[in-house]
C-alpha cells in the first residue's frame, strides 16, 4: 500500500472532458492519484486512456475540467510546463528519436535540466563541458539500471521493439520525474521481458518514491503491480478503487472483463 | 575541415594514429592548395565550393538537424551580404571580421523572425514563411537605394576590398585563406553545437516533435535557435559569396535558384550530417563542370548547342532523381562515411507528415 | 468606388487563373501525398507540345489528342520511374524528386521543341467589357468560366465514377485502399494524367495571355500561396485561395503599393498566406491532423 | 562501382583545364557566355546564332581578321550573373596561347557583377546597348564599354521620337509620359535621365514598376487608365513585355502610343502578343530585317551552305539575330583596329582596351562591311565608351518590324553632365583617380 505521509494527492483529474470533431473521447472524468502510488488505467481500446495521458502532458487541450498537480490547478497543461514540473512520459508506439543513438535519446530527456547557453555550447566553455559530462554520467547510470549499456552507441531505430520500449522508459526516468505516465510499457514483450520491466517499474516506485500512472492491458500484471485501478469505458469512468475491489466489481466484469475473466483468475 | 573529420571518425580507437596522420596530411594539402592549383581552380571552383559548403552547413542545421524545411536560404545569405556592405560602408572603423560577425547576427535575427511561424505551422506549410522571406528581401534590397547606397546598378561591393586587421586579402590566395579560415571555424562551432544538448534538442524535434515537447525539450526555443544559428551561418556565407567570390553582388546572386541549390547540396550530401554539406557542395559545383567538359569533348560541334545545353539540364535532373532513389541519405552514406552501425533511417519520420 | 470594385473584380478573375494552376497540385497531393513542384514544368510541357503540333499544321483537335496521349505516357513514366521507386519515402524526398523532375521536363521540352516564344491564339478577343464605369476583361471572364467548368467536371469525376471513388479512398487512407485491392499505381498514373490535363488547360489559358514560353513554368510560384491559403487537399480551397490571392494582390498593388514604391506583388501573396496560416495552420480547407502519440 | 563513377566525374573536371599552346598560328580566343537554357533562351538562341554566323563568315570567307582566325567557344550561364562570373574566371587567362582581348558579358547584370574584377584584371567588358551608364566615361572606367547606346541615351532618344511625333520638343510641355519598367536594376537604369528630360521639357514623369516576372499586370494598367498618360515608354524584359502589350490592349491603351526600349523590341516580344502588338514601336539600335548587305553575304556564304547556327531559317534577320551580328562585327572591327596597331597576333586585355578605344566605323566602313543601316557610325574614344548614342525606330506591323526613321540621336549635351557626375561619385567612393588619356603614350 502507498504511504500516506502527505495529505495532498499527487494528481487530481476533475470533471475533464475532451472531444475530437464533436465525438466525445472523455466525458466528465474525475479521479485522483495519491503520492507514490502506482495507478493503472484500464479499459478497452478507444476508452480514452491515451487521450487522458495526452491531456496530462499537455498534448491535448481538454474542453472543460481541470487538472490539479501537486496542489496547483491547471485549466490546461503545456507540454513544456508538464515536463518542467516533473511529469515524465512513455508512449504507446515508441516515440523515440529514431535518428539518434540510445545514449543521445536518454540525454535528450535531460533537456529540462540544461542551463548552458548556445554560445557556451558552440565554444565548449566550461559550463557546457561540465553539463555535458554530468548528463553523460547520468544517462549511463540510467542505462545501467535498464541493462542497456551495450546499446549506448546504437541508433535507436535499429533496435528491436522490446529494447526500444526500455529505452523509452529510461529516457523518461533520466529526467528524474515526480510523476511518470506510461502508455502500455509492456506491450509487445515476451513473458520474461514483461517480468523484468514490471520489476523495474516496481523498483522505481519503491526506491525512487515515484508516482506512476500506467495504461496496461495485461490484467494479471496490472493486478499485481498497481495500488489503484481506474477503469474507463467510452470515455467514462466505470470503476475506481484498489485492484482487489476492481477484480470483484460486477460492473467491470460485465462491461469490460467479460470473457477475459478466466485470465484474471489464472 | 580535415581536423574535424579526424575527430568525427575517431570513434574506433585502434585507428586513431593512422587517421591523425591522414588528417595532418589533408590539413597540409588544404593549406598548400593555393600553391598547387591554378588561379582558375582557386577562384572559380575551390572558393565557391567552400562558400557553398558553408551555406549548406547552415541550412543543414535547420533542415537536416532540426527538421524545418526552408526554401529561403538565399534570402538569409542576401541579408548577410547586404548587412556586411552596410557595415563596411557606414561603420568604416569596424574591422571586416567583426563586420562579418555582426552581419551574421543581423541575418540570424532576421532568420529568427521568419522562424516564428514555425512555432505554429508544420511541414510544407512552413515553406510559405521562408519563401516570403525570399521574395520580400529580393524586393526590399532592390527597392530602397539605402541598402545599396544609391548605386545606379543596384549592386553592392566593398569599395575598400577585403582585409584582415590590416592584412590585404584582395588576391586569390587572400580570398582563399579568408574563406578557409571562416569556413573551418564555423564548421568547428557547428560541430560542437550538434553534439551538445542544443543539437540533441534539434534532432529530437526533427525525429518526433510531440514526444520532444513532452519529455521537456523546449520546442519553441530550440526551433528559433535553429533558425537563428542557421541564418547566422547563411548570412556569413552570403557575405563571402558576395565579396570573397563574386566581388560584387546583387539580389539576383541570392535568388530562388540559389535557395534550391543549397537545398540540393544538403539532400545530395546527406541531411543531418556536417560532412554532407561538403560532399553535396562538391557534387553540385563539380557536376555541371564535368558534364560540360564531357559534352564538349564527346559531342562538340556535332549536336545543336541549344539541344546539348538542355540535355545537360535534363541529365542533371535525372541524376538528382536517381540519387534520391538510390541513396536517400546522400553521398555521406554512399562514400561509407557514416557510422557503421547507423542503420538506414527515414528522413523526417514525423515532422513533415501532415494531413 | 467604381475603381475599387473594378480592382476587386479584376483581381478575383485573375485569381481564378492562379487557381487553375493550384488545382493540378491539389489533385496530386491528395492522391499521392507528393508536393509536386514540377506542376509548372508540366504545364509548360503540355502547352508547348500543343503549340508545336499546331505550328506543324496539325489541326487543333488532333493536337489536343496527341498532347493528351503524350501526357498519359508522361504520367506512366513518372509513376514507374519516380513514384514507385520512391514509395514510402519522406514527403521531403518526394518534393526534391519533383524539383529534379522539373529540370528533366524543362530540359526535354526546350531541347526538343526549341526555346522560341510561340504565339497561341485561342480565338478569345481580349477586349474590355464595360458595366457602367467598371471594366471587366472578357478573357479573364472566360478563363474563370473554364475554371468553374473544370471544377464541376473534376467533382463529377471524383464523386460519380468508380475510379473517382477509388481515388478518394486512396486519398483518405492509403493503407486501407491497398488492403481493398485498389491498384494504387494505376490510380497514381490516372491522377498524374488528370493533373497533366489540368496543366494543359491552365497552360493554354496562360499561354494565350503571355505567349507559350519558359516563364509559364514560373506561374507555379503564384500557385504556392494559393495552395497554402486553401489547403493542399481541397479543390474548393484552391479556388477560394486563388480568389483571395488575386483580389488581395490586386488591391494591395493599387492601394498599398504606391506607399511602398510599388512592385509588391512578388511577395505580397506570400505575406497574405502567412497571415492566413497564423489563423488556420492547415489552410482554410485543410484538415488538421490530430496528433496521436 | 558508384565510387568509381564519382571518381571518374571528379577526375574529368580536374583534367579539363587548359591544354598547352601550340606556338604557331595562334587564333584569337573569344569566349561567349551564352544562355540556351531557361527563361531567356528565346532571345539568346538567336543572338548566338548571329554572333557565330558572323564569326564563321569572317573565319571561312575572309580568312580571319587580318589573317588571325577567331577561336570562339560557348559557356552556358542561363543568364545568371554568378555563372557568368564563373565563366569569366575560367577564361580570363586565355586559351591555347591566346590571351583574352575582351569579354562579352551578354547581359547587364553580368556586367555589373564583373565591373571591378575586370578592371583589376585589365580585361575590357563589352556590353553594347547595356552595361552601366556611367561607364561611358572611360577616364574612370577604362575597361567597361557600354557601346552604341547607353540606357540614358535610350531614354533621350525615346523622348526625342515622341517629340517628333507630337510636333516638336516644345509640344512636350504638359504631356504625361509614363515609364512602365521591369522592377530591377535594368528597369530603373534610365530613371535619372528621364527625370532630367522631364525637367527640361516640362512633361509629367510617371514611373510604374512591374515586379518580376510580370505575368499579371492588371493593377499597373488600371493605374495607367486612371492617370491617362499620353505616351508610354516600355522598359520591360522577357515575358513582362508580352503581358504589358496584351494588358494595354485589354485596358484600351493604343499600341501606337507605346515606345519600347531596346530589350523590349524583338519578335519574341511581339509575336506572342498577337494583334495587341500591331502598331507598337521600339528603339532599334539593332533593326530587324534581312534587307541589309551583310544578310545577302551571309545568306550566300553561310545559310545556303548549311553552315548557319540558326535552327529555324525563318528567323534569319530577326532582331535578336541582328543583335548578334552587330556585336560580332563590333568585336571584329575592334580587333582589326588593334591588329593594325600592334601587329596581327592575338591581343591581350590592355591591347584590347586600346583597340576598342580607337574603334571608328564611319559610313564608308559600314558600306564595306555590309552593315549600312544596320549599325550606326560610331567613334569610340578614351573619353566616350559609347561612341554612338542613336537608334532607329521600328514598328511592328503584325508580321515584321518596319523601320520608321533614320538614326535619332540622343541629347548628349544634356546627358553628359549626368554621366560625368555619376562617374565622379564612383571614382570618389572607390578611390580611383580618373586618367588623362591625352597624356598617355602607346
Amino acid at each position: 500500500m502507498p504511504m500516506r505521509e502527505d495529505p495532498l494527492p499527487a494528481l487530481e483529474v476533475r470533471n475533464v472532458s475532451l472531444s475530437f470533431k464533436g465525438v466525445k473521447a472523455i466525458s466528465d472524468l474525475t479521479f485522483q492519484v495519491e503520492r507514490q502510488e502506482i495507478c493503472a488505467l484500464i479499459g478497452p481500446n478507444g476508452a480514452g486512456k491515451s487521450s487522458l495521458l495526452n491531456i496530462l502532458n499537455g498534448v491535448y487541450v481538454p474542453d472543460s475540467g481541470e487538472i490539479v498537480f501537486e496542489g496547483e490547478h491547471f485549466r490546461r497543461m503545456h507540454p513544456l510546463e508538464a515536463a518542467r514540473r516533473g511529469i515524465g512520459r512513455g508512449f504507446q508506439n515508441n516515440a523515440l528519436f529514431s535518428g539518434m543513438s540510445v545514449l543521445d535519446n536518454v540525454i535528450a530527456g535531460l533537456s529540462r535540466h540544461s542551463r548552458a547557453t548556445l554560445v557556451e555550447e558552440a565554444f565548449r566553455l566550461p559550463r557546457a563541458r561540465g553539463e555535458e559530462r554530468r548528463f553523460r554520467e547520468r544517462a549511463h547510470e540510467v542505462l545501467r539500471l535498464f541493462d542497456l549499456e551495450r546499446h549506448a552507441a546504437t541508433l535507436v531505430g535499429t533496435l528491436p521493439y522490446g529494447v526500444q520500449k526500455k529505452v523509452e522508459i529510461a529516457r523518461a526516468i533520466a529526467a528524474e520525474p515526480r510523476l511518470l505516465l506510461l502508455d502500455e510499457p509492456l506491450a509487445g514483450m515476451n513473458a520474461a521481458e514483461k517480468q523484468e520491466i514490471a520489476a523495474v517499474i516496481a523498483r522505481l516506485n519503491t526506491e525512487l518514491k515515484l508516482t506512476i500512472v500506467l495504461i496496461e492491458h495485461d490484467i494479471g500484471i496490472v493486478l499485481k503491480l498497481a495500488h489503484h485501478v481506474v477503469v474507463l469505458d467510452y470515455g467514462r469512468k466505470l470503476a475506481d478503487g484498489p485492484p482487489e475491489a476492481i477484480r470483484d466489481d460486477p460492473d467491470v466484469i460485465a462491461a469490460y472483463l467479460g470473457s477475459e475473466h478466466a485470465e484474471i483468475a489464472a | 575541415m580535415s581536423e574535424i573529420d579526424v575527430r568525427a571518425a575517431a570513434e574506433p580507437l585502434d585507428s586513431i594514429g593512422l587517421k591523425a596522420v591522414a588528417g595532418a596530411a589533408a590539413a597540409a594539402l588544404v593549406l598548400a592548395a593555393p600553391f598547387l592549383a591554378s588561379e582558375y581552380w582557386i577562384n572559380a571552383i575551390i572558393v565557391p565550393f567552400l562558400i557553398l559548403s558553408l551555406a549548406g552547413l547552415g541550412l543543414n542545421l535547420l533542415t537536416g538537424y532540426a527538421g524545418q524545411i526552408s526554401l529561403g536560404a538565399g534570402a538569409f545569405m542576401m541579408v548577410g551580404a547586404y548587412a556586411t556592405f552596410s557595415l563596411q560602408l557606414r561603420v568604416p572603423d569596424l574591422p571586416l571580421p567583426l563586420a562579418l560577425v555582426v552581419a551574421g547576427i543581423v541575418a540570424g535575427a532576421v532568420g529568427l523572425a521568419f522562424g516564428i511561424p514555425s512555432t505554429r505551422i508544420k511541414g510544407f506549410y512552413l515553406i510559405v514563411s521562408t519563401l516570403a522571406a525570399q521574395f520580400f528581401f529580393e524586393w526590399l534590397f532592390l527597392k530602397f537605394p539605402w541598402f545599396y547606397n544609391g548605386n545606379s546598378s543596384a549592386t553592392i561591393s566593398l569599395s575598400r576590398g577585403l582585409s584582415f586587421f590590416g592584412l590585404d586579402l584582395n588576391h586569390p590566395h587572400g580570398r582563399y585563406y579568408l574563406t578557409l579560415g571562416i569556413v573551418t571555424l564555423l564548421t568547428l562551432l557547428s560541430f560542437n553545437l550538434v553534439r551538445s544538448q542544443t543539437g540533441r534538442n534539434w534532432m529530437a524535434i526533427r525525429d518526433m516533435d510531440t514526444a520532444a515537447a513532452v519529455i521537456g525539450v523546449p520546442i519553441v526555443r530550440a526551433k528559433l535557435q535553429a533558425f537563428a544559428v542557421s541564418s547566422f551561418i547563411l548570412g556569413i556565407a552570403g557575405a563571402l559569396w558576395a565579396f570573397a567570390y563574386l566581388g560584387s553582388a546583387s539580389v539576383q546572386s541570392f535568388g530562388l535558384t540559389r535557395s534550391y541549390q543549397i537545398l540540393f547540396i544538403i539532400i545530395i550530401g546527406g541531411l543531418g550530417t556536417i560532412r554532407g554539406a561538403y560532399l553535396g557542395a562538391a557534387f553540385v559545383s563539380l557536376l555541371p563542370l564535368a558534364l560540360d567538359w564531357l559534352f564538349q569533348y564527346v559531342f562538340s560541334g556535332r549536336v545543336d548547342a541549344g539541344l546539348l545545353q538542355n540535355i545537360q539540364k535534363a541529365i542533371f535532373g535525372i541524376l538528382i532523381v536517381w540519387f534520391l532513389i538510390k541513396e536517400p541519405e546522400g553521398l555521406s552514406r554512399l562514400l561509407g562515411l557514416r557510422r557503421a552501425n547507423g542503420g538506414r533511417r527515414s528522413l523526417f519520420p514525423s515532422s513533415l507528415k501532415e494531413n | 468606388m467604381s475603381m475599387f470594385v473594378e480592382t476587386l473584380i479584376g483581381g478575383l478573375l485573375a485569381g481564378t487563373m492562379y487557381s487553375l494552376v493550384a488545382i493540378g497540385f491539389v489533385l496530386i497531393y491528395k492522391a499521392s501525398g507528393v508536393f509536386n513542384y514540377a506542376q509548372g514544368s508540366l504545364l509548360l510541357f503540355a502547352a508547348l507540345t500543343f503549340v508545336t503540333l499546331t505550328d506543324q499544321g496539325v489541326p487543333a483537335f488532333g493536337a489536343v489528342a496527341l498532347t493528351i496521349a503524350l501526357l498519359v505516357a508522361t504520367a506512366i513514366a513518372i509513376e514507374k520511374l519516380l513514384l514507385r521507386p520512391l514509395t514510402n519515402r519522406s514527403p521531403m524526398t518526394l518534393f526534391m524528386a519533383t524539383l529534379g523532375l522539373s529540370y528533366v521536363v524543362e530540359g526535354a521540352a526546350q531541347g526538343i521543341m526549341g526555346s522560341q516564344v510561340r504565339a497561341l491564339n485561342l480565338g478569345i478577343d481580349d477586349l474590355p467589357i464595360f458595366l457602367g464605369d467598371i471594366m471587366i476583361s472578357q478573357f479573364d471572364l472566360i478563363a474563370a468560366g473554364v475554371a468553374l467548368a473544370l471544377v464541376v467536371v473534376l467533382s463529377l469525376l471524383f464523386n460519380r465514377t468508380r475510379i473517382g471513388i477509388q481515388l478518394r479512398g486512396v486519398a483518405d487512407d492509403t493503407r486501407a485502399a491497398l488492403s481493398l485491392g485498389i491498384d494504387i499505381n494505376r490510380i497514381w498514373q490516372i491522377v498524374w494524367t488528370v493533373a497533366g490535363l489540368v496543366g494543359l488547360v491552365a497552360g493554354l489559358l496562360w499561354g494565350a495571355r503571355q505567349g507559350v514560353q519558359f516563364s509559364l513554368s514560373l506561374v507555379v510560384l503564384k500557385a504556392l500561396p494559393v495552395l497554402i491559403i486553401g489547403g493542399f487537399t481541397s479543390i474548393a480551397g484552391a479556388i477560394v485561395g486563388g480568389l483571395i490571392v488575386g483580389a488581395g494582390e490586386s488591391l494591395a498593388e493599387t492601394y498599398v503599393g504606391p506607399f511602398l514604391g510599388g512592385g509588391i506583388t512578388s511577395w505580397f501573396a506570400y505575406a497574405l498566406a502567412l497571415v492566413f496560416l497564423f489563423i488556420r495552420p492547415a489552410g482554410l480547407f485543410g484538415e488538421r491532423q490530430i496528433e496521436r502519440v | 562501382m558508384k565510387r568509381l563513377l564519382i571518381a571518374a566525374l571528379l577526375a574529368g573536371t580536374v583534367f579539363s583545364g587548359t591544354a598547352p599552346a601550340s606556338a604557331a598560328d595562334v587564333s584569337q580566343y573569344i569566349p561567349l557566355p551564352t544562355y540556351r537554357v531557361g527563361a531567356y533562351a528565346s532571345s539568346g538562341e538567336l543572338w548566338w546564332a548571329g554572333e557565330r554566323d558572323y564569326f564563321r563568315y569572317i573565319n571561312e570567307v575572309e580568312g580571319g581578321v587580318e589573317g588571325v582566325k577567331l577561336d570562339y567557344e560557348e559557356f552556358e550561364t542561363e543568364w545568371s550573373p554568378d555563372r557568368t562570373v564563373e565563366v569569366y574566371e575560367r577564361v580570363k587567362a586565355g586559351k591555347n596561347g591566346s590571351p583574352l582581348a575582351f569579354f562579352f558579358t551578354h547581359g547587364t547584370p553580368a556586367t555589373y557583377a564583373l565591373l571591378e574584377k575586370a578592371a583589376a584584371d585589365r580585361i575590357p567588358l563589352i556590353d553594347p546597348a547595356g552595361g552601366k551608364t556611367e561607364t561611358v566615361d572611360g577616364t574612370v572606367f577604362p575597361y567597361a564599354f557600354p557601346l552604341l547606346f547607353s540606357y540614358y541615351s535610350q531614354a533621350s532618344t525615346g523622348i526625342n521620337y515622341i517629340a517628333s511625333k507630337v510636333g516638336g520638343h516644345d509640344k512636350l510641355k504638359g504631356l504625361k509620359i509614363a515609364t512602365v519598367y521591369h522592377d530591377s536594376a535594368y528597369g530603373r537604369a534610365s530613371q535619372p535621365a528621364v527625370e532630367v528630360l522631364a525637367g527640361k521639357y516640362g512633361f509629367e514623369n510617371i514611373q510604374i514598376p512591374v515586379a518580376d516576372p510580370g505575368n499579371e499586370q492588371s493593377p499597373q494598367w488600371r493605374q495607367i487608365r486612371e492617370q491617362k498618360p499620353d505616351w508610354i515608354f516600355l522598359r520591360t524584359w522577357g515575358v513582362s513585355t508580352v503581358v504589358a502589350l496584351k494588358t494595354a490592349q485589354r485596358f484600351g491603351f493604343p499600341a501606337d502610343r507605346i515606345i519600347g526600349d531596346v530589350w523590349a523590341g524583338s519578335e519574341s516580344d511581339t509575336i506572342p502578343a498577337g494583334a495587341a502588338a500591331v502598331g507598337y514601336s521600339a528603339l532599334a539600335p539593332y533593326p530587324g530585317g534581312t534587307g541589309f548587305e551583310i544578310h545577302k553575304r551571309l545568306k550566300a556564304e553561310i545559310l545556303d551552305k548549311g553552315k548557319s547556327d540558326l535552327r529555324d531559317p525563318k528567323l534569319f534577320g530577326a532582331v535578336n539575330y541582328n543583335i548578334g551580328l552587330v556585336n560580332a562585327a563590333l568585336a571584329v572591327e575592334a580587333l582589326r583596329t588593334g591588329y593594325k596597331h600592334f601587329g596581327a597576333r592575338p591581343l591581350n586585355g590592355e591591347e584590347g582596351r586600346w583597340a576598342f578605344e580607337h574603334l571608328t566605323i564611319d559610313d564608308k566602313r559600314l558600306e564595306e562591311i555590309g552593315f549600312k543601316g544596320l549599325l550606326q557610325p560610331i567613334r569610340i574614344t578614351p573619353h566616350d565608351h559609347e561612341g554612338g548614342g542613336a537608334a532607329r525606330i521600328q514598328s511592328w506591323d503584325g508580321e515584321k518590324w518596319v523601320l520608321q526613321t533614320d538614326w535619332i540621336k540622343a541629347d548628349h549635351e544634356l546627358l553628359n553632365p549626368l554621366i560625368k557626375a555619376g562617374a565622379e561619385a564612383y571614382a570618389k567612393e572607390h578611390g580611383i583617380t580618373p586618367r588623362t588619356p591625352e597624356t598617355e603614350t602607346n
